[in-house]
């Protein structure tokens, strides 16, 4: 039912872990399966020099997170707010139409943590 | 790599002694049953026989056997059909909230019909109130419809008792079968049921064949109508070869039941031990009153599907709820029910023995299930360490 | 002694490259195509592919495919699911009085649900007319069901001309198709048709598997609640094996069409010739539309169940009327509404053969039947010599 690159990311996911001082960690889930990603982003002058996550869901949660994570590496962050779920979905080669909705997971946790990083933390609405 | 297959539940390998004895019917006894020459004749006998095999398992009368196509047919039958042909008596029909989507769709359909059903819930080890299961039946209730054993958790419910209940309210009984027959001893004849359904890949005969048992004297509106096989209560072209290969596989499970349930037991305690020994694994359903084959855990801070794919990436083939549900994002309905907690609602793993399984099989499975549950853990959000 | 097969409209042979095709789906590929697991994905493909291979036998989309268990299940889904979708625009249907059981049941339990069925009659040589069954078109009208070929007499309905009246009135169209696949071509973007049934067995399939054809975009309710499977259409666990054999057939039938359709003729006709030859014997049936391995013929003076009797003593296996009615004693409701003559009405035999049968075959059924037939008569009270 998965991709080659699905099942690629699925059993070897990048960047997965967390970072010892982030500038930005947040956490979004997806209520109706149960599934979570907590993400960290260090930042450096507009840049995320790392990138890295916990993710609680099935393969597609899973190989999502870690494909979103490679897309927003070393990019800035106007290009990471640019990563939506269906261009994650096509970085895999798609995924099956009732798991469409997973790829949403990842692509909401960056854009969340990139915009929790650009708000002042006291109108910071994602937690 | 070595190939583990824990998913009985959702289907069996056909057993090679069925395959033999179903072979015969491709392309020698080709003909149809209900033919009168030497090609209809020939194949006629084998029907017979497979149906007396069926019969005899369940300790029934061959007219009461109608073969069918799936598991799913005989649900949708034995409910539709009942409702129509008693509609005019009442609308209520009491089930459990734990069927198999084959009933409870079909209830839900039925609903749209004019039907009035009441889903019964369980308590946290799977198990029904009967007392709560009689308090419901009400005037206009025509239709009792529980299943035997779980497909999911492989709880047993207790059917004779429900069966006596029925009998006192003079209520029809219809009970799904199709996880009980060859893992638990079925004696239609003492159990009070009116209705039974069996699907033949359960035990170790080719999907594409079922069958309904019809107590004596029940009358059921047929779901498929047409010529007039099966006394009239099923029509279509026999499936020769799928029903000899049922009753052949009846036949075997008669034969080594014993055996048979005594080796899955003691595999699937010997697995549950040692899956239950890890960390935060809970079994779901009740310790005891459950199928022989069958063990349903959750295993905290993971969510099942992605520990299914780590298994199958060594060989080990189990489920996550029903097969017909997976792909589907939803919890299970059963575990839901049961009052699972939402934290481990979705981190159940099915594995289903099968008479074929060796103990190397769930050591295999012992000794590859900590790393995968370890690196799942260690992706996880939900555990802080 | 010899044994020939003349009964190919009852049921096929499995042709050994089917049975070759579908067997590691019993043994080593048993998986259930719902699982995400090794066992599951190893048999999602081939049921993949075996769709794709129907589909393209009569140019459909892989998703227009539903798979089941008979044509009769499809017929009575096609049936009851468009009823039950379309009742509230209407709840007249149009068929025709020479359709198969598994269409004319269906449509007499629709009457008993409040449908109104018009029975098209067809005249003395099989054949409908289209002017009559447009002006059985009321604002009332929800269905058109006509059947491709007929199983008894292998006429043949235009069902390329039935479509587009039913396009322009726009209405659905259902055709039972269950003969006509293997022996005639089938274009259904072509021929204007919603809902199409076919029958594994019938073209060298095992029995138990059948497909339904449902064009994009109609709505159809289930006939078998429960899983996911099929798109919602039909629930149950796939018959891998027999979807895989089906479509195996399928491929072979596209691969021989030609070459199978013109031999099947060839012994057709002299068979026929032959038989023709013989003194009171009568055609039933049109002489040209039919399909090409259907010889349906009356033996005046003789009743049909003794003629058969006798020739299944030399081997030969064939049929008066369809399967599923003889063992009924009435006569046959096709041959009845061609109004052929009482004399003649239970003196029919049919005679269908099959792409494995042999001009050995033909001559030794047209030496074989004269003293048969001869010996009949001089029992008969009804020939006085
Ligand atoms: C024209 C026609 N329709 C439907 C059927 C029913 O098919 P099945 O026997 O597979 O249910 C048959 C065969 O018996 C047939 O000849
Ligand atoms: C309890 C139960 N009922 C009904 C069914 C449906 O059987 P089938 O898949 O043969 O239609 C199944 C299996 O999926 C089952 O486990
Ligand atoms: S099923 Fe929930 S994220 Fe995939
Ligand atoms: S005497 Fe036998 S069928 Fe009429």
């Amino acid at each position: 039912m998965y991709t080659d690159k699905v099942m690629d990311h699925f059993s070897n996911p990048r960047n997965v872990g967390q970072i010892e001082n982030p500038n930005v960690v947040v956490k979004v889930g997806d209520p109706g399966c149960g599934d979570a990603v907590l993400i960290f982003l260090k930042i450096d002058d507009n840049v995320i020099t790392d990138v890295k996550y916990k993710v609680y869901g099935c393969g597609a949660a899973i190989a999502t997170t870690s494909m979103a994570s490679t897309m927003v590496e070393g990019k800035t962050l106007e290009e990471a707010l640019e990563v939506t779920d269906e261009k994650v979905a096509e970085a895999l080669g798609g995924l099956p139409d009732s798991k469409m909705h997973c790829s949403n997971l990842a692509a909401t946790a960056i854009r969340a943590a990139v915009t929790r990083y650009l708000t002042p933390p006291e109108e910071g609405a994602a937690s | 790599m070595k190939n583990v297959y824990l998913d009985n539940n959702a289907t069996t390998p056909v057993l090679p002694v069925v395959v033999d004895a179903l072979l015969p019917f491709y392309q020698h006894a080709y003909g149809n049953p209900s033919s009168i020459h030497w090609a209809g004749r020939e194949v006629k006998g084998a029907v017979d026989n497979a149906r007396q095999q069926v019969a005899d398992l369940i300790n029934a009368t061959p007219q009461e056997i109608v073969f069918n196509g799936c598991g799913s047919e005989g649900d949708n039958q034995a409910l539709i059909g009942s409702y129509e042909m008693l509609k005019s008596n009442g609308n209520h029909i009491i089930t459990t909230a734990v069927e198999h989507p084959a009933v409870l769709d079909t209830c839900r359909y039925l609903e749209t019909k004019g039907a009035c059903v009441t889903y019964l819930g369980v308590d946290s080890e799977g198990m029904l109130d009967l007392a709560e299961l009689e308090a419901a039946i009400t005037d206009q209730t025509i239709l009792i419809s529980v299943m035997w054993a779980n497909n999911e958790t492989g709880c047993l419910f207790p059917i004779g008792e429900i069966g006596r209940i029925a009998r006192k309210h003079q209520i029809r009984f219809h009970c799904d079968a199709v996880q009980a027959l060859g893992k638990v001893a079925i004696d239609v004849a003492e159990c009070g049921v009116d209705l039974m359904v069996f699907s033949g890949h359960k035990i170790g005969a080719p999907k594409g064949v079922g069958a309904l048992y019809v107590r004596d004297g029940i009358e059921l509106e047929s779901l498929i109508h047409g010529g007039h096989q099966e006394q009239g209560r099923r029509a279509g072209t026999l499936n020769v070869a799928g029903i000899v290969a049922f009753g052949k596989a009846c036949a075997v499970a008669q034969q080594q039941f014993d055996d048979d349930v005594a080796r899955m037991m003691v595999l699937r305690n010997r697995l549950q031990q040692g899956v239950l020994a890890l960390p935060d694994v809970t079994l779901n359903g009740h310790k005891d009153n459950r199928l022989p084959n069958t063990l349903n855990v959750s295993f905290s801070f993971i969510e099942g599907e992605g520990l299914l794919l780590y298994m199958d990436m060594v060989g080990i083939a189990a489920s996550s709820g029903s097969a017909c549900t997976s792909g589907s994002d939803g919890p299970s309905h059963v575990l839901a029910a049961m009052g699972v907690a939402e934290a481990v609602l979705h981190s159940s793993v099915r594995f289903s023995l099968g008479p074929q399984t060796t103990q190397d099989d769930v050591d295999y499975v012992l000794e590859q299930l900590p790393p995968i549950v370890d690196k799942l853990r260690e992706m996880s959000p939900m555990l802080e360490r």
